[in-house]
């Protein structure tokens, strides 16, 4: 984690982090096969988010999951976990690792700050702890997931350097 | 001004539409073609809706040969139409710019005005510099996508949208046509594939023929005769600031930073939004496409920041997939459209008015309306202006 | 700006998603032996009704997920949001959800509707 | 007679002392005075010119309505239209007035009002015509000078930003309704915003005294123990300075804050607040506008709505003038009476238009009492002076004008709700005889109506109307009583202008003071046909001011309703438009503009191309390389023909990490990929690649790539940079869609890969040196096949493939190897001169080959049998996207435009990028008469190895034309370049680089 900024109770640190993109019909012989692999379910109530010492894993939608590393795995290991799964023909599952960056937000004013790039409702009782949602922030297209006390933000590699000087900016203004 | 007549029981041709085009058609069916026995129906006000709602634009600076006649056709009638009605049309011929933000769009643009220059229009290319000239205020160059190059026709201009609407009206008025307000055409009749009349707000009114120029509303006119047209209505945003001293002395129209502005003789700056992505008759659209707008205004010319929003509205566009209109017969025998303007029919007022009122005249297109015909979507011959319309759709 | 609900995101502000017009317009799949006016049809030809439209939207900055949903084009109202798979609502069920004003309401000049 | 301070009104801090400038002038007023509070306390009066005739004005109102009060601020970039009556005042102020020259006590534009007959309604459609050139050249130049308000702003960035909100209840208004239905939700389930225009809460009950007591207090005491309670509770945030402009449809609201209220400018930071708010009910508690009276000169200096003054005497603890003259038509005025009288001064006259039995015996009683001049059924004719108000002229009994002295003049023409923010959210209004005026009807979204915006004039009962109205939240009881000061009995008498008597081009009566309409001009207009109100608006710009006529709009109805002999119901409102009132750009821009405009995408290599002297070009988002320059002083030129140059010489390198990838999976993904591109894919061998085109259902080329397969039931597929988000759409559209049977996959892997194209001859050499693991021979990795092997722990995948038409490979590696393995193919190319590239010489090199660019080449109307592409359609699929428009007959057609490729005949010529082909060779300056011309030049560079111009063009039957001679217009001049018309593979036509 590289601390990005902190101040008026906005904590912001970011990372390099390994995750899978897994397509499925989400039925049982498709959790059979991830759990076969890496021994755990993948969420089955749609922008749920389960989480264990080694994964985070978010329902997306309907055919799509998101499965990220918390602890960074030797890449092979990664490779060899897709490479079982798609020999699966019903499954889809794209290496998405070093792919996307991945910001940590926390701080008491997270939801104003957050609310100052997103128009996205961040109130409790629409998006409860341990959800996901694909959204808009900062014009970039985001993947959120609320961790109780903190968010996580995922976005492309490539709007990194923009998506960080919003992020910045909207701390110092 | 004009008369407030009582819808007559027969017409030889009813204009359904009393906007520019519409009230156009009228004035050039009874000048130029000796039709009287004209009746002009709309149902709220004269000029009440595209054509007092738009940004008021005049250009004819298109690419292909087709669009280039038939506005270039326009702005010379414009250039005599005070004149010729004797009502002030306030035609400012001040330039239009058209500004090129990357590589794509220099391509795009230097091919633009090659073309034009060979269809016998003003379109010149400039350099930044140039610009800068021109419109001392803009940022050209410490901007998201800095400004290349425009092309730029100094032919273009802007005019009063009201004055066009009441000009044509006070004329054909004067030369007999009824004009009709308040008066909804609901439902056009037809009889073994021909037209029979229109039954409207104030009754059933029988005609020879029916020109439909009712822009948002063309296809549901269009599908009570079992006419169906490839159009979508959709909103079309504009707003003005408040007046200052004089600060833009030009037309200046960008697509990749999407926004055009111009500054009226009244001090307001006129600025044109895009279209919203979905089929709307609510003349509203979308507070983010203002914002999409106004963030582009303040990136072009920061001053401007400083400045206030005044008033903003709605229009309902019609759109064709080519971004080209449709000015054309159909298979009803006396029904005719000339609708599918988009974005940018008000330019085409005058010129649009002359070729329909030919076309329903002679029941046959004018040589410069021909291709805007409605085969060209079955057989494929598009006029395809999505790069000159210069509206993102 | 329109609210639109996800049927797997939920309410979103409406800069999230695309429309994606006309919805239930199949492709045809004897294309070939289509007359150039019905193939352009298909192609160009979309209906644009003013009142109940059945069209599509997709999530574009969301899941990415296509929906139906029956739509008032004169108010803007949202009816009905249904998925790909989900059976078409008939459209009776919505001809007493209609509600004016639509555009700018008129009167007198084309305005307001002023009731006394 | 001169203002005096209000000693009884406490919220204005009068031991602060604040200096301002107007004009050059210094001025002090107290901090959270106004800039038209603290004029008013200086005993300055005229404070602006008006925009058509530049007549002297003063304050008329003490609020967001005013129409004359405007001002210029230099300090802040030299805002223009800033209005004095809601902008307050800090140390170090300075505010110019505006639409004056040279001064505003000799203003020369006032000559306008002396020609005022020219300058009546519609004089633009009228006059100024003639002779034809006039316009443009003389009148148009004229007009746009003397119009327009405040000068241009000076310098200036923006840095406002946006703050997004959900709630389940918005109350726009923080007056005595507002308030109270706030106290009624503390600790709810809703979370709420509640939204004050003003830097303090209460409205009128600090702007008046109308409202004595609540529940036995003081009602400063109850706003404070109210504020107190919405602060502590968890519930409800409340925003000042805020000001809702728009309502928009779904319950979304605009409201702008002003973060330096009173506050000089800290340019660091953010000076306006733009709040987006989503929220599910609305209570609108935005209370109501005084309207005025049009009489003869009703816009001098002077003349004023009375409930201004009352809020001025009030708020501001300023009393304008201790002996004005009351004139009204209603029952509201009382109070003002009463505030005079309590602070012991009082009025010259009190002039009643009502009938003596309307007035009611409490008030005749109270004007005896306190011996009053009073004057019923009566109006003002008009009133005269020099830049301000002197001499009222009263007229009793129908006739007789009696004429009082006085240098002000208080005016209430009966109070408008403010449906302004009802109305743009689609609410209907309707007519209320008895108040004379329109209110809220029936609500189109959720929105609920309360106090006076309602119509609710009673203030005694604006409890009982909150709980009626708020029922269904099932908010808190609490108790509530309101003792008033005021009648509870609003009347009121029609009356909209006075009669005329004077007869002067100087004595003016106004309808519209912003725009400088008269009643007169509104008149004229009618007898001319125009019988509509939006006509009449139009011609005659009235309410078109930037106060959008919100004292004055309802007036114009009444006036115009009775020359048509109409109903006022009948004759109907204009429309109101949103904002509310003007809206700052630079807040609704926000932070989205500058350096955010728009998100910059870099790759992964970004760094090491700054770091190598690029030059970059954008496409879309993505920032690419354009060109490298080698030293400071080399041209594009240079630099380019030395790139194109070495690549073929040796090799060259393109960063193509920007292009889009996408990875198809599925049971089915040979049947999709089949469907989506134009070429066939089934009997293709798996692990090899093949160029792919996509079309539209309209047959006209929309992308292109290359297509790797892995087997039957996997792809990946590239598409153009800028084509990425488009074909992933499309693909998901119509797997979602149109094939939802089939099972099927898509996920973008843009991102995934990190991409390099290496080509030239040395480029094998190059590779077997990085890669040493992998044998590059043309027999174990021919042209168009590609291999994923280990590289480093990670994934590697290498196609031999080639966009210049050399020797070519394309690497795709992870993000997070991808810097480090782009240096070190530079550190083994190097030996062998290896290159950078950027687009451009990309560009030129396959002009050279004859490959094509989307968006270059094609342009959304050309069809792959265009661009003889006929290889790559699969005529025996029975279908793919757009196969049935290939045979409409227009793109049938054979004498279409076609590619060719075009060289000129004197190869020192140079032939420009979009020029188009003719048959003649010369052109006339300027062309009159339209030329037909051939087609365009789509593509054109400086071959630097072939040594002269290449280009390629779409012309018309262009097949058919080789070897024929043409000609290519040019920008410069009327003499064509002679070209001739040859095959666009300039290089290499039988692919031996390319294969060996």
């Amino acid at each position: 984690m590289t601390k990005l900024l902190s101040s008026r109770d906005i904590d912001i640190s970011q990372r390099n982090f390994q995750q899978i993109i897994i397509r499925g019909d989400g039925k049982d012989r498709f959790n059979q096969i991830i759990n076969k692999e890496i021994s755990i379910i993948p969420p089955s109530k749609n922008l749920e988010v389960t989480k264990d010492d080694r994964f985070m894993f978010a329902k997306n939608s309907f055919d799509q999951w998101s499965l990220i590393y918390l602890v960074e795995r030797d890449y092979k290991e990664i490779l060899k976990f897709i490479s079982n799964i798609n020999s699966n023909d019903e499954i889809l599952a794209s290496d998405y690792s070093y792919g996307q960056v991945y910001f940590e937000i926390s701080g008491k004013n997270r939801n104003e700050f957050l609310n100052k790039l997103t128009h996205f409702d961040l109130r409790l009782k629409k998006f409860p702890v341990f959800s996901m949602a694909q959204t808009l922030i900062a014009k970039i297209d985001c993947s959120i997931y609320h961790l109780k006390d903190r968010y996580i933000v995922t976005c492309n590699r490539s709007f990194e350097d923009y998506f960080k000087e919003r992020l910045k900016d909207t701390a110092n203004i | 001004m004009w008369k407030s007549p009582r819808p007559k029981k027969t017409y030889d041709v009813i204009v359904v539409g009393g906007g520019g085009h519409g009230l156009g058609t009228a004035y050039y069916l009874a000048k130029e073609h000796g039709i009287k026995n004209i009746a002009v129906i709309e149902k709220g006000w004269l000029g009440g809706g595209n054509t007092g709602r738009n940004t008021t634009i005049i250009r004819s600076n298109y690419l292909w040969n087709e669009s280039a006649n038939l506005y270039d056709h326009s702005i010379k009638l414009w250039e005599n139409l005070s004149q010729e009605l004797n009502y002030n049309m306030m035609f400012s011929q001040r330039g239009v710019m058209n500004l090129a933000h990357n590589e794509h769009d220099i391509k795009e643009m230097k091919r633009r005005v090659s073309a034009n220059r060979l269809n016998g229009l003003d379109t010149q290319w400039l350099e930044t510099k140039e610009i800068k000239k021109l419109v001392p205020i803009m940022n050209t160059d410490n901007l998201r996508y800095p400004v290349l190059g425009a092309a730029f026709q100094p032919r273009g201009g802007v005019a009063r949208h009201d004055a066009i609407a009441w000009g044509f009206a006070m004329r054909a008025d004067e030369m007999g046509v009824d004009i009709i307000q308040n008066c909804e055409a609901q439902s056009i009749k037809t009889r073994s594939g021909k037209v029979e009349g229109v039954k409207t707000s104030k009754g059933f009114i029988r005609a020879k023929k029916v020109a439909v120029v009712a822009s948002g509303h063309t296809s549901v006119l269009a599908k009570t005769a079992g006419v169906r047209l490839p159009l979508q209505s959709r909103p079309l945003q504009a707003l003005v600031s408040e007046p200052i001293k004089p600060i833009i002395n030009t037309v200046v129209m960008s697509n990749a930073v999407h926004a055009y502005v111009s500054q009226s003789d009244k001090g307001e700056l006129v600025i044109g939004a895009g279209t919203d992505g979905y089929n709307s008759f609510t003349q509203r659209g979308g507070y983010d496409v203002i914002e999409e707008t106004v963030r582009a205004i303040v990136e072009l010319y920061p001053i401007f920041g400083k400045m206030k929003m005044l008033r903003q509205w709605g229009g309902i566009v019609d759109i064709c997939p080519d971004a080209s209109p449709i000015i054309s017969k159909c298979e009803i025998k006396g029904l005719y459209f000339n609708c599918g303007w988009g974005t940018g029919g008000f330019k085409a007022t005058p010129g649009s008015a002359n070729v329909f009122a030919h076309t329903v005249a002679n029941d046959e297109p004018h040589k410069i309306n021909a291709p805007f015909n409605l085969e060209r979507f079955s057989d494929g011959r598009l006029i395809d202006e999505h790069g000159a319309a210069a509206v993102a759709h | 700006m329109i609210l639109i609900n996800c049927p797997y995101c939920g309410e979103r502000d409406q800069s999230e998603f695309s429309n994606g017009g006309e919805a239930h317009v199949a492709r045809p799949e004897n294309s070939d032996s289509l007359n150039d006016k019905d193939w352009g049809q298909y192609v160009f030809y979309r209906d644009n009704p003013k009142g109940i439209f059945y069209e599509r939207w997709v999530h574009s900055h969301g899941c990415r997920k296509w929906f139906n949903a029956v739509r008032n084009t004169a108010t803007d109202e949202i009816l009905k949001i249904y998925k790909v798979d989900e059976k078409t609502p008939k459209i009776d069920s919505f001809t007493n959800t209609l509600k004016t004003p639509s555009g700018e309401p008129k009167v007198g000049s084309g305005n307001f509707t002023v009731k006394k | 007679m001169s203002a005096l301070d209000n000693k009884k009104s406490s919220y204005i801090k009068k031991n602060k002392k604040v200096s301002f400038t107007f004009d050059g002038k210094k001025y002090y007023g107290y901090k959270g005075d106004t800039i038209a509070s603290a004029l008013l306390r200086n005993n300055v009066r005229l404070i602006a010119r008006s925009f058509k005739y530049h007549r002297p004005r003063g304050i008329y109102t003490c609020g967001i309505e005013e129409p004359n009060a405007i001002v210029q601020i230099l300090n802040e970039h030299n805002e223009p239209n800033a209005r004095a009556t809601v902008k307050q005042i800090y140390e170090g102020m300075k505010v110019d007035s505006q639409n004056r020259w040279p001064s505003l006590n000799l203003d020369i534009g006032s000559i306008n009002n002396l020609l005022s007959p020219m300058f009546s309604a519609g004089f633009y459609y009228k006059t100024f015509m003639g002779p034809k050139g006039f316009w443009k050249k003389i009148y148009e130049p004229i007009i746009r000078r003397t119009a327009g308000l405040g000068k241009p702003p000076k310098e200036f960035r923006s840095k406002s930003i946006h703050q997004n909100h959900n709630v389940d209840i918005v109350i726009v208004g923080a007056g005595l309704s507002g308030l109270i239905a706030a106290r009624k939700l503390i600790d709810t389930e809703y979370d709420v915003l509640l939204l004050e225009q003003d830097s303090f809460l209460g409205g009128v009950l600090k702007n008046s005294n109308k409202v004595e007591q609540i529940n036995n207090q003081e009602v400063n005491k109850w706003i404070k123990e109210t504020e107190r309670l919405i602060k502590i509770s968890t519930n409800i945030k409340i925003l000042k300075n805020s000001l809702v402009t728009s309502y928009n449809f779904t319950n979304h609201l605009i409201a702008l804050e002003d973060k330096f209220a009173g506050k000089a400018i800290d340019t660091s930071k953010s000076e306006l607040t733009l709040h987006k708010i989503r929220t599910t009910h609305t209570i609108l508690a935005n209370g109501h506008i005084e309207r005025f009276i049009s009489f003869r000169n009703n816009d001098l200096p002077g003349v004023m709505l009375a409930s201004s003054f009352e809020k001025y005497i009030h708020r501001y603890g300023v009393i304008p003038e201790t002996n004005p003259v009351i004139f009204t038509n209603n029952s509201t005025t009382v109070t003002l009476l009463k505030s005079l009288v309590d602070l012991g001064h009082k009025p010259v006259a009190y002039v009643d238009a009502r009938d003596k039995n309307k007035i009611g015996k409490k008030l005749l009683t109270y004007l005896k009492k306190n011996n009053i001049p009073f004057y019923f059924n009566a109006e003002i004719e008009g009133c005269d002076g020099n830049k301000k108000v002197e001499t009222i002229s009263i007229r009793k009994n129908k006739n007789k004008i009696i004429k009082v002295k006085s240098s002000m003049l208080c005016v209430s023409g009966g109070i408008n709700p403010d449906i302004h923010l009802f109305t743009q959210s689609k609410g209907l209004v309707k007519w209320d005889d008895k108040l004379i005026t329109f209110k809220p009807d029936v609500p189109f979204q959720n929105t609920i109506t309360i106090g006076s915006v309602s119509g609710n004039y009673n203030y005694e009962k604006t409890h009982d109307e909150i709980n009626n109205k708020l029922s269904f939240l099932k908010p808190k009881n609490i108790e509530m009583k309101i003792k008033i000061n005021d009648t509870n009995n609003f009347n009121i008498k029609e009356l909209w202008e006075t009669r005329h008597e004077k007869k002067s081009n100087w004595s003016k009566s106004f309808i519209d003071l912003h725009n400088d309409v008269t009643t007169k001009d509104l008149k004229q207009a009618v007898v001319e046909g125009f019988d509509r109100i939006e006509h009449l608006k139009r011609f005659t710009t009235n309410s078109m001011g930037t106060d959008q006529g919100k004292i004055s709009s309802i007036n114009s109805l009444g006036i115009v309703s009775k020359i048509l002999k109409k109903e006022i119901s009948e004759v109907g409102t204009t429309t109101y438009r949103p904002p509310y009132a003007p809206l700052s750009f630079s807040a609704i821009a926000g932070r989205n503009t500058y350096e955010f405009y728009d998100p910059q995408r870099k790759t992964p290599i970004h760094n090491w191309h700054i770091n190598n002297k690029a030059i970059f070009e954008d496409v879309g988002q993505w920032k690419r390389p354009w060109y490298f320059k080698e030293h400071d002083s080399e041209t594009m030129h240079q630099a380019v023909q030395r790139e194109s140059k070495q690549t073929r010489q040796t090799a060259g390198i393109l960063d193509g990490s920007t292009l889009g990838k996408i990875e198809i999976k599925g049971k089915d993904a040979l049947e999709f990929m089949n469907l989506m591109y134009t070429n066939p894919f089934t009997k293709m061998k798996p692990m090899t690649s093949r160029y792919a085109l996509m079309l539209g259902e309209d047959g006209m080329i929309k992308d292109d790539g290359i297509v790797c397969k892995f087997n039957d039931k996997h792809f990946i597929a590239t598409t153009t940079s800028g084509g990425a988000p488009k074909v992933l759409a499309d693909m998901e559209e119509y797997l979602q869609t149109e094939w939802p049977h089939l099972q099927v996959y898509v996920n973008s892997i843009t991102e995934q890969f990190t991409t390099f194209n290496i080509s030239g001859p040395k480029s094998r050499d190059i590779m077997s040196k990085v890669f040493t693991e992998v044998d590059f021979s043309n027999e174990n990795f021919p042209f168009m096949t590609f291999k994923v092997f280990n590289y480093k722990g990670t994934e590697a995948r290498i196609m031999r493939a080639s966009f210049t038409g050399e020797l070519g490979y394309e690497i795709y590696i992870t993000p997070n190897h991808g810097l480090e393995l782009w240096k070190r193919i530079f550190h083994h190319g190097n030996v062998f001169d290896l290159v950078p590239y950027g687009t451009e010489t990309m560009h030129l090199l396959r002009a050279e080959k004859g490959y094509v660019v989307i968006g270059q080449e094609t342009d959304g109307t050309v069809t792959p049998i265009d661009l003889n592409f006929n290889w790559m359609i699969g005529k025996k699929k029975k279908d793919f996207i757009g196969k049935r428009s290939l045979t409409r007959s227009d793109t049938a057609r054979e004498d279409r435009k076609q590619l060719v490729g075009i060289v000129p005949l004197d190869k020192s010529e140079f032939i420009e990028e979009g020029q188009h082909v003719v048959e003649r060779e010369r052109l006339p300056n300027p062309i009159k008469t339209p030329v037909e011309y051939l087609g365009h030049v789509s593509s054109s560079y400086h071959s630097p190895n072939l040594n002269h111009c290449i280009a390629m063009a779409m012309i018309k039957g262009g097949n058919k034309l080789m070897g024929k001679k043409l000609f290519i217009s040019s920008s410069y001049g009327t003499k064509n370049i002679a070209v001739e018309v040859v095959s666009p593979v300039f290089i290499d036509p039988e692919n031996k680089r390319l294969t060996s």
